[in-house]
C-alpha cells in the first residue's frame, strides 16, 4: 500500500477507490426517476458508480443516501495552507514578552458584534475563566482586556477601541446564516478606514465558521476558527504589534 | 410514586421560597406599565397596519402617549375617551393620529366610568375572539386527535415564511407534532413588531401577525391530511413579549417561548421592562389556552450542566409562580431543561436521567419541554445522532411533555429539511421502541441517579430560600442565573417602563383573569 | 417556491442552494493540508463554498464531513428508467392468468449461485412462507417451485432446469464485493447459451444491489431489487411466457 | 442476585439435557475422524507448505492415506511408523510423498509401541510450543493490559492481507481491541488451507497461516504503541476446522469462531462430518487459551428473534456442554446472541435486554459474545448509526464482554476505514456515558422484561427435553434451529469421514486434554 501523494483520491478500504458517502434531497416527487436523478446528479459531480443505497419519500421532495466513486484527485504535495504565521507561547511566555518588547499594557477590546448573541466564544478568550483550562485574557499580566459582550454595534464598538486607545480589536461572529457575518465584518472595516485608525489597531476575528484566509481576504490581520484559546490570539497580538512598530 | 427518593419537605420550601419571590416582584409589576404593554392594548382592540414609512400604528399611537408623558394613564384611557369623543374605531383614530390629524391627549376628557364602559365592550369582542380560538383548538384536537406524548417539536429557521411551509408541512409528514418559527436574529431587541409577510431573516424568519396567519393556515391543512391537530410555536420574548402573546392568541398559536427571565439574561433586556412585560404576557397565554416554553435550558448554553443544574429546577420554581400569578395552569406550563452535558462525562447518562425524573416528579402535571443536546454538539452529524438519540432515551423514560428535537446538524446551520426528518425518526424508533421502559425500571436505593436528584434539590432550595432574602432583582445582578450579571436600571427598553397613574387600567386582565390586578 | 424541474438542485434550506453532504477518507496524514486537501478535492467535483465541519486523525489517514453547493443541475423531466414493464397481479391474478393463457403448470428454478450463500432474499420469494405477509412462489396454485437453495454452481443449477424442463430461472446474487456478482451472472448467461437454452427460458435475476437495468445489460430478461415480493416476479414471467409465446 | 427472578430449576434442567444431548453425540464423535483431523494432526506435527500445483502438503498426505485406505487408522499412526522407519522429518516425508517418491502406506511398520513413542516426543513440541504462546499472551497482557469488558471487537475484511494491517491498525488507534479478519466467501467450503500471503479475497481475506503471522506481528506492534494487547481473531469453521485452530494456535490467535452446528446450518456443511471435526478444534482452542465464540447470533438473521429467541438459549447451553467436553473452561466460553430485532417492535429495546441479561445470567462466567444488529439494518446509515448504539446500551447495561460492534454501512458494504473509527466512537460514547446503568436499575417484578426472559428459559428448557428424547442428529434434521433442515447425510465434506480403526490414535488430544478420548 503506497499512497502517491501527488494524486490523492478517497479511500474506502481499498487504495484508491475513489469512495465518498453523500447525502441530499432534491426537490421532485419520490419514485424511480427521483432516485435515477440523484445519481445522474452525482455523475455529473465527476464520481462513478452512484450508488443510492437509501431513498426516503419526503412528500414532494427525495431525500438520498449515496455512495459513488470520485475520479477526482488532489495533489496533496503542492498545497499551502495560509496560516497564522506565529509562534504560540503560553500565558507566561507572553506576559514575559509584553514585559520584555513592549513595555507597557497592551490593550485589547473585544466584542461579538451585530446581532450576533453568542458570547461564549468571545468570552472563551477573553473573560478570566477562559475555556477548556486556558485562562483568558483579563487573567494576563500585561493585557487590559475590556469584553463589551455581544450585540455591540461596530460603531459603538470603534468609539470604544478609541476611548481605550485600543491595540487590538478581536471581534467575534457566530451567525454565518446567509452570510450574514460578511457584510459586518466588512462595514467594521470601513469604520476603522474612516476613523483613521486602521493601520493603528490589530484587527482579529473568529468564530466557527472563520479561518485565517476569510480573515485575511476581508481586511483582517488574523482569523480564528473552533478550539482557539487565549494563547493563540495573545501570543499574535503581541507579535504582531512588535512587527508593526506599534509599541 | 417517587422513583427518586426525593424529600417532600425541601420540595414545599423550594415552592414556598418562590412564591414569597415572586410575591414581592409582583408588587412591582403592579404599580408598573410599558410602551410594550400598552401597544398590546391597542392590538387587541383593534388597532393594526403600519404607517407610511413602515412603523406599526400600535407604536405611533402609545408613542404618540408617551411623548405626552400619558402612559401613566394607560392606553385604554386616551384611547377609549378618544372613541366616545370621536365615535370612530380604534383603527380609525390611530390612522388619524399617524396623518397628525388627531392629538388624542388634547381631546375633551368624558367621564371614567363612560370610557370605561365603552372600552370594556370593545375588549370583550378580542377575548370573545381568542376565547374562540381556544374553543376552535379544543374542537379541531377533539376531532382529529393529536399527536402521543413527548410532542415531537421541530423548528423551521428559513428566514421566508414561504420556504418555512413548505419546510413545516415536509416535518408534518414525517411526524412533527410542534411546528415552531425561529425568529430571525435580532428581533427581540426591535422594540416594535415587523408587519406583513416576510422572506428575508437570518437565521430565522420575523414574527409578524401576517406570518402567524400563513403557518396557521398551512398547518391546519396538513393537520387535516395527515389527520393530527398540528401546534404552532412562535417566540414570546423581547421587547414586545405581550404583543406577540396577543398576535398569537388572535392568529391561534398553541405554543409559545415565554419566560419570565430570558430577556433579562440573554439579550440584555432591562429586569424591570422584562418582568412588567411578561406579566401581561402571560394573562394572555394562559387565557388563550397556549402552552408556554420557559427557557431554562438556555442556562445550560453559558453555564455548566453539571455544576449549574440547581438553578434550571430553582428557575422552574419561579417560572411556576409568576405563571400562576398570570393565570396559567400547570397544564400549560411548559418548564424548560436540557440534555447539555459533556458527552464524555463518565456515568453522564444517569445525571441527564436524574434531571430529568426529578422534573417530571416535582412538576408532576406540567408538560416539560425537554431541550436536545446543543453546546456539545460539534460537525461530526454522526456523533450528534447519537446524542440525539440518548436525549430521546431520557425523554421516553421520565415521561416528558414535549420533546424539542436535536438536530444532527446542530453545530453547524439551521436545519436543513432531511435533518428534520432524521431526527424525527431518531425519536420515533426510540420512543417506540422503548416505550415503556420508565414503567419498568426502579433506581438503586441512594445509587448515583438518586443521589444526584437529591442533591440538585437540594441545592436549589437553598439557592431560593437565598433569593427570597435578598430579592430577584439583587440576584440576577450577582449573576446567579446562567453566570450572566445584569444591572437593575442596565440593558435594553427601561426607557419604555412608566409608573402606573391612580386613573390607570387595562381592561383585558380583569376580562382574562377574573380578578383586577 | 416554484421549482423549475428541468433544472433541479439540492435543496438544503432553500431552493436550489445545492447543499449536498459529503463524507470520506483520504490516505493523507491529519492537519490542515489534509483539510485543503479535502477542499480542494470536492471543489473538483464542481461543488462550491466547501466547508469541513467534523474532521479527524485516523493516523496517516484523515477523515472528513463536508457541506458544499452543487452547482450541477438535472433535467427531471427528460428522465427515463427503465422499469420491469408489467402490470403486477397479486396472487390470485397470476394464479387466474395461468389458468386461462397458461393451461399448464409453470416451471420455475431458483437458487443463490456461486460462492454466495445469502438464501433469506430468494427464500423471500420462492418458499411457501414468503416475506413480509406475502406467500412465496411455492403457495401459488400453478406454479411448480424449486429453490436449490445457496452456493449453487451456475452449472448444477443449469442441469437441474434442463432436467426439470424449467420455464423460468431465477438467480439470487447479494455479496456484490469487488462486483463478483458481474462474472457469475454472465457466466450463468454464457452456459445457456452454450445448451441452447437462452431463449427457451425466462431469465430473472434479484438481489440488494441489482437493478432491472444492470440486469438487461448482462442478458437477463429482468432484475429486481430490495423490497420486491414473490408477485412481482410471478406477475413478470407468466406475462413474458405469454408474450413470448412460450407457453 | 438476578435481576430477572429467573427459575432456578429450569436453568438445572436445561444444562442437564444439554449434558445429555452432547454425551449422545460425543459417542459418535469418538468412534469417528476426518480427513481435516488429520491434516490438523499433521500440521502439528510440523507439516506445512505446498506442492508444485499449489496443493498443501497436509492434503497431499492425508489424501494418500485416505486413497489406500488407511484413514482409519489415523495419519498419526502413519506417518509416526514412517518416521520411525526413514529417519527423515514429517515435512520431509510429506514432500516424498508429495513428488510420489513415498508411500507411507507401504513402508514396514515399527511397533505400536514405538511409533507411539516417537509421535508423542514430536507431539510434545507442538504443544510445548502452544503453550508457550499462551504463555506469552499472559505476559503481554500483564504487562501492557488490555481494553475494559465488554471488549470492543472490530472486523477487517478487504480481501488484501496488507490493507487488512493497515486498516487494523487504524482501528486499534481508535481504540479497537479486538480484530477479527474475517474470511473471503467460500472459503469455508474449501476442503484445504489456502497458503501463505493473499490479497485477492472477495468481502474478506484468506485464513492462511502466514496471513495470521502478518497480522500478529502488526497487532503486536500497533498494541506496544497504544500500550494494549490487542487480540486477533479469526473463523475456526467450514471443512477445515481443527486445521485453522491449529493454526491459530501456533500463531498466537486469541479468539476463534467456532460453533458445533453453524457450518452444519449455514454452511450446509455434513453433520458427522463437522461434529467430528469441532471436537478436535476445540480442544486446540481450549488448550490454546484460546476465546471461542459461538455462532447463535447467525440463528436470527433466517428465523425472527423474537418468535425463535429460545433456540438461541438452547443452542447457548449446547455449545457449552460440547466446549466443557473438549476441555474449555467457562471463562473462555464467547456463547454468542445478537441484537436482531425488527426495530419498528414497541418496546423491542426490552425484549433485546431481556435476553441479554438472561444470558448473563445464566452463564455468569462466560465472555458473551454479543452481536450487532445485521438484518434490519439498511442503506439509512443514520438510523444504522442508532440501531447500534441501542445496541450498545443494552451490553453495557447487562455487562456483556464482547462486543462485535456494529457498522453503519452494515447493508452496503463491508466496513470502510472510517466506518469502524465512527461504530468505536458510538460504542465508547455509549459505555463511558451509561457505564453503571446496569448498577443503578431494578427491573419491576413481573414487568414485560422479567416476563420476557422467564419465558425464553422456559420455551429453551422445553426444547432442550426434546431435543434431549429425539437426538442432535434428528432435531437438525427437522430445521428446528435457525429455520434450516439438514439430513444427516447431506452437505460437504461426509465423505472426509472415517470409522477409527481399532488401533487409531491422535497424541494430541491426551496431551491437550489430559485424559485419552
Ligand atoms: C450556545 C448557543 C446559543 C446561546 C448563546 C448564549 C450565549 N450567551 O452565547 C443561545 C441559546 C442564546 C443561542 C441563541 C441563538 N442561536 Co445559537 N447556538 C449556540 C450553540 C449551541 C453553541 C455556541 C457555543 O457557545 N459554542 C462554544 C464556543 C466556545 O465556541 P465558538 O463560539 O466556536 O468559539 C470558539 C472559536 O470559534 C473561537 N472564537 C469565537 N469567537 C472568537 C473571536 C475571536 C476574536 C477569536 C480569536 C476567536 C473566537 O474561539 C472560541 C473558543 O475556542 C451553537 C451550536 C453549536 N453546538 O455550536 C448554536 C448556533 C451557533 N446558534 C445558532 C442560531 C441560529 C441562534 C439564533 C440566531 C437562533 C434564533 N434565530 O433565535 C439565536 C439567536 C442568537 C443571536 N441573536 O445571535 C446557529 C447558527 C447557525 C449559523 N451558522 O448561522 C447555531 C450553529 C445552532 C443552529 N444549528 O442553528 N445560541
Ligand atoms: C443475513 C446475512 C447473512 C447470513 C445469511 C444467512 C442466510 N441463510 O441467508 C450469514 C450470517 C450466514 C451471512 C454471511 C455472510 N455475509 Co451476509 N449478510 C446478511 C444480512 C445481514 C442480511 C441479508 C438478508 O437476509 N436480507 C433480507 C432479504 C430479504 O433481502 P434481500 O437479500 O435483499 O432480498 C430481497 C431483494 O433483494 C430481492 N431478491 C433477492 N434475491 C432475489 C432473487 C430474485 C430472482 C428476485 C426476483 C428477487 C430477489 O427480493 C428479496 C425480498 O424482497 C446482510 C446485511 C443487510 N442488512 O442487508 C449481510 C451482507 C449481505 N453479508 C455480507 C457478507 C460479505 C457476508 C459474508 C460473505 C461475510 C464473510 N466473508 O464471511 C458471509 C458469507 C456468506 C456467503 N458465502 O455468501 C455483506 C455483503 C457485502 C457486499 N455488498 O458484497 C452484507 C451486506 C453485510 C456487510 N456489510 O458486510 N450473511
Ligand atoms: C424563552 C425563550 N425565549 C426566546 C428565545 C429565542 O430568542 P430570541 O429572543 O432571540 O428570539 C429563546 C431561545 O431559545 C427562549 O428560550
Ligand atoms: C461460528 C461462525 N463461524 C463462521 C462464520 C463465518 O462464515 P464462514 O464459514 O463463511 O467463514 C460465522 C459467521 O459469522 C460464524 O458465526
Amino acid at each position: 500500500m503506497k499512497v502517491d501523494l501527488t494524486k490523492v483520491k478517497p479511500y474506502g478500504d481499498t487504495l484508491n477507490d475513489g469512495m465518498v458517502q453523500l447525502s441530499f434531497t432534491l426537490p421532485v416527487p419520490y419514485g424511480d426517476e427521483a432516485i435515477e436523478a440523484a445519481r445522474q446528479l452525482v455523475r455529473k459531480m465527476g464520481l462513478e458508480e452512484p450508488s443510492v443505497v437509501y431513498s426516503k419519500d419526503l412528500v414532494g421532495f427525495s431525500y438520498f443516501i449515496v455512495y459513488a466513486k470520485a475520479t477526482q484527485t488532489v495533489d496533496y504535495t503542492k498545497i499551502e495552507v495560509p496560516k497564522v504565521d506565529v509562534e504560540v507561547m503560553d500565558k507566561e511566555q507572553v506576559e514575559e514578552y509584553i514585559r520584555e518588547n513592549i513595555k507597557r499594557n497592551v490593550v485589547i477590546v473585544g466584542a461579538c458584534t451585530g446581532t450576533d448573541a453568542h458570547t461564549v466564544g468571545i468570552d472563551a478568550i477573553m473573560n478570566m475563566k477562559g475555556y477548556a483550562g486556558h485562562y483568558g485574557l483579563e487573567r494576563y499580566e500585561g493585557i487590559d482586556a475590556y469584553n463589551l459582550g455581544s450585540q455591540v454595534p461596530n460603531e459603538e464598538l470603534v468609539a470604544k477601541a478609541i476611548e481605550l486607545n485600543a491595540d487590538a480589536i478581536l471581534v467575534s461572529q457566530v451567525v454565518t446564516q446567509k452570510d450574514v457575518h460578511i457584510p459586518n465584518l466588512t462595514q467594521l472595516v470601513e469604520l476603522l478606514e474612516a476613523e483613521g485608525i486602521r493601520d493603528k489597531v490589530i484587527l482579529v476575528c473568529g468564530g466557527p465558521r472563520i479561518s485565517h484566509e476569510l480573515a485575511k481576504e476581508l481586511g483582517y490581520d488574523a482569523g480564528f476558527g473552533a478550539g482557539t484559546f487565549a494563547e493563540d490570539v495573545a501570543s499574535f497580538v503581541v507579535t504582531e504589534m512588535v512587527k508593526r512598530k506599534l509599541v | 410514586m417517587s422513583k427518586l427518593n426525593l424529600d417532600q419537605t425541601l420540595i414545599d420550601s423550594s415552592r414556598n421560597s418562590a412564591r414569597k419571590i415572586v410575591d414581592e416582584v409582583q408588587k412591582f409589576i403592579d404599580l408598573h406599565t410599558t410602551t410594550a404593554t400598552e401597544r398590546t392594548i391597542a392590538r387587541l382592540l383593534g388597532v393594526d397596519g403600519v404607517d407610511d414609512i413602515g412603523k406599526p400604528l400600535p407604536n405611533v399611537l402609545v408613542d404618540s402617549i408617551k411623548e405626552g408623558n400619558g402612559l401613566g394613564r394607560g392606553l385604554a384611557y386616551w384611547l377609549g375617551n378618544a372613541v366616545v369623543q370621536t365615535g370612530d374605531t380604534p383603527q380609525e383614530i390611530a390612522e388619524k393620529v399617524s396623518r397628525k390629524e388627531l392629538d388624542i391627549l388634547r381631546l375633551p376628557t368624558a367621564s371614567e366610568e363612560k370610557i370605561k364602559e365603552t372600552v370594556t365592550d370593545m375588549a370583550k369582542v378580542a377575548v370573545e375572539k381568542i376565547a374562540n380560538n381556544r374553543k376552535k383548538r379544543e374542537e379541531l384536537i377533539s376531532v382529529l386527535g393529536e399527536g402521543r406524548k413527548p410532542y415531537l417539536y421541530v423548528i423551521v429557521a428559513t428566514g421566508n415564511i414561504y420556504e418555512d411551509v413548505e419546510q413545516a408541512k415536509s416535518a408534518v409528514r414525517q411526524g412533527a407534532d410542534i411546528i415552531a418559527v425561529i425568529r430571525t436574529t435580532g428581533q427581540s431587541l426591535l422594540d416594535y413588531v415587523p408587519y406583513g409577510p416576510t422572506t428575508e431573516g437570518f437565521g430565522g424568519t420575523y414574527a409578524t401577525q401576517e406570518n402567524f396567519r400563513i403557518m396557521r393556515k398551512a398547518l391546519d391543512e396538513v393537520g387535516q391530511e395527515v389527520g393530527r391537530y398540528i401546534r404552532l410555536c412562535n417566540y414570546c420574548s423581547g421587547l414586545c413579549m405581550p404583543e406577540i402573546a396577543a398576535m398569537g392568541a388572535m392568529e391561534r398559536l398553541d405554543v409559545m417561548l415565554n419566560d419570565a427571565l430570558y430577556g433579562i439574561l440573554f439579550r440584555d433586556i432591562n429586569m424591570q421592562r422584562t418582568l412588567v412585560d411578561q406579566f401581561f404576557s402571560r394573562v394572555i397565554n394562559g387565557f388563550a389556552g397556549i402552552i408556554i416554553n420557559t427557557g431554562e435550558d438556555n442556562y445550560l448554553t453559558t453555564a455548566d450542566a453539571v455544576e449549574e443544574a440547581h438553578t434550571v429546577l430553582a428557575s422552574q420554581f419561579i417560572n411556576e409562580q409568576f405563571a400562576l400569578k398570570a393565570g396559567i395552569p400547570e397544564e400549560q406550563m411548559g418548564l424548560g431543561h436540557a440534555f447539555e452535558m459533556n458527552p464524555d462525562i463518565e456515568n453522564g447518562f444517569l445525571l441527564e436521567l436524574a434531571q430529568a425524573q426529578m422534573a417530571r416528579e416535582i412538576f408532576p402535571k406540567a408538560p416539560l419541554k425537554y431541550m436536545p443536546p446543543t453546546k456539545y454538539m460539534t460537525g461530526n452529524i454522526f456523533k450528534g445522532h447519537l446524542q440525539n438519540a440518548m436525549f430521546n432515551l431520557v425523554s421516553i423514560m421520565t415521561n416528558q411533555g414535549i420533546q424539542l428535537l436535536g438536530m444532527l446538524t446542530e453545530a453547524i446551520h439551521t436545519p436543513h429539511l432531511h435533518d428534520r426528518y432524521l431526527s424525527l425518526e431518531n425519536a420515533k424508533y426510540i420512543f417506540n421502541n422503548a416505550r415503556n421502559l420508565g414503567d419498568e425500571i426502579m433506581f438503586k436505593e441512594g445509587g448515583i441517579i438518586q443521589t444526584r436528584a437529591q442533591e440538585v434539590l437540594k441545592k436549589a432550595e437553598e439557592l431560593l430560600r437565598q433569593i427570597e432574602r435578598e430579592g430577584l432583582f439583587a440576584t440576577i445582578e450577582q449573576g446567579k442565573f446562567g453566570g450572566v450579571k445584569r444591572s437593575r436600571t442596565g440593558g435594553k427598553g427601561l426607557d419604555g417602563v412608566a409608573k402606573k397613574d391612580p386613573g390607570y387600567f387595562n381592561p383585558f386582565i380583569e376580562l382574562m383573569l377574573g380578578g383586577e390586578r
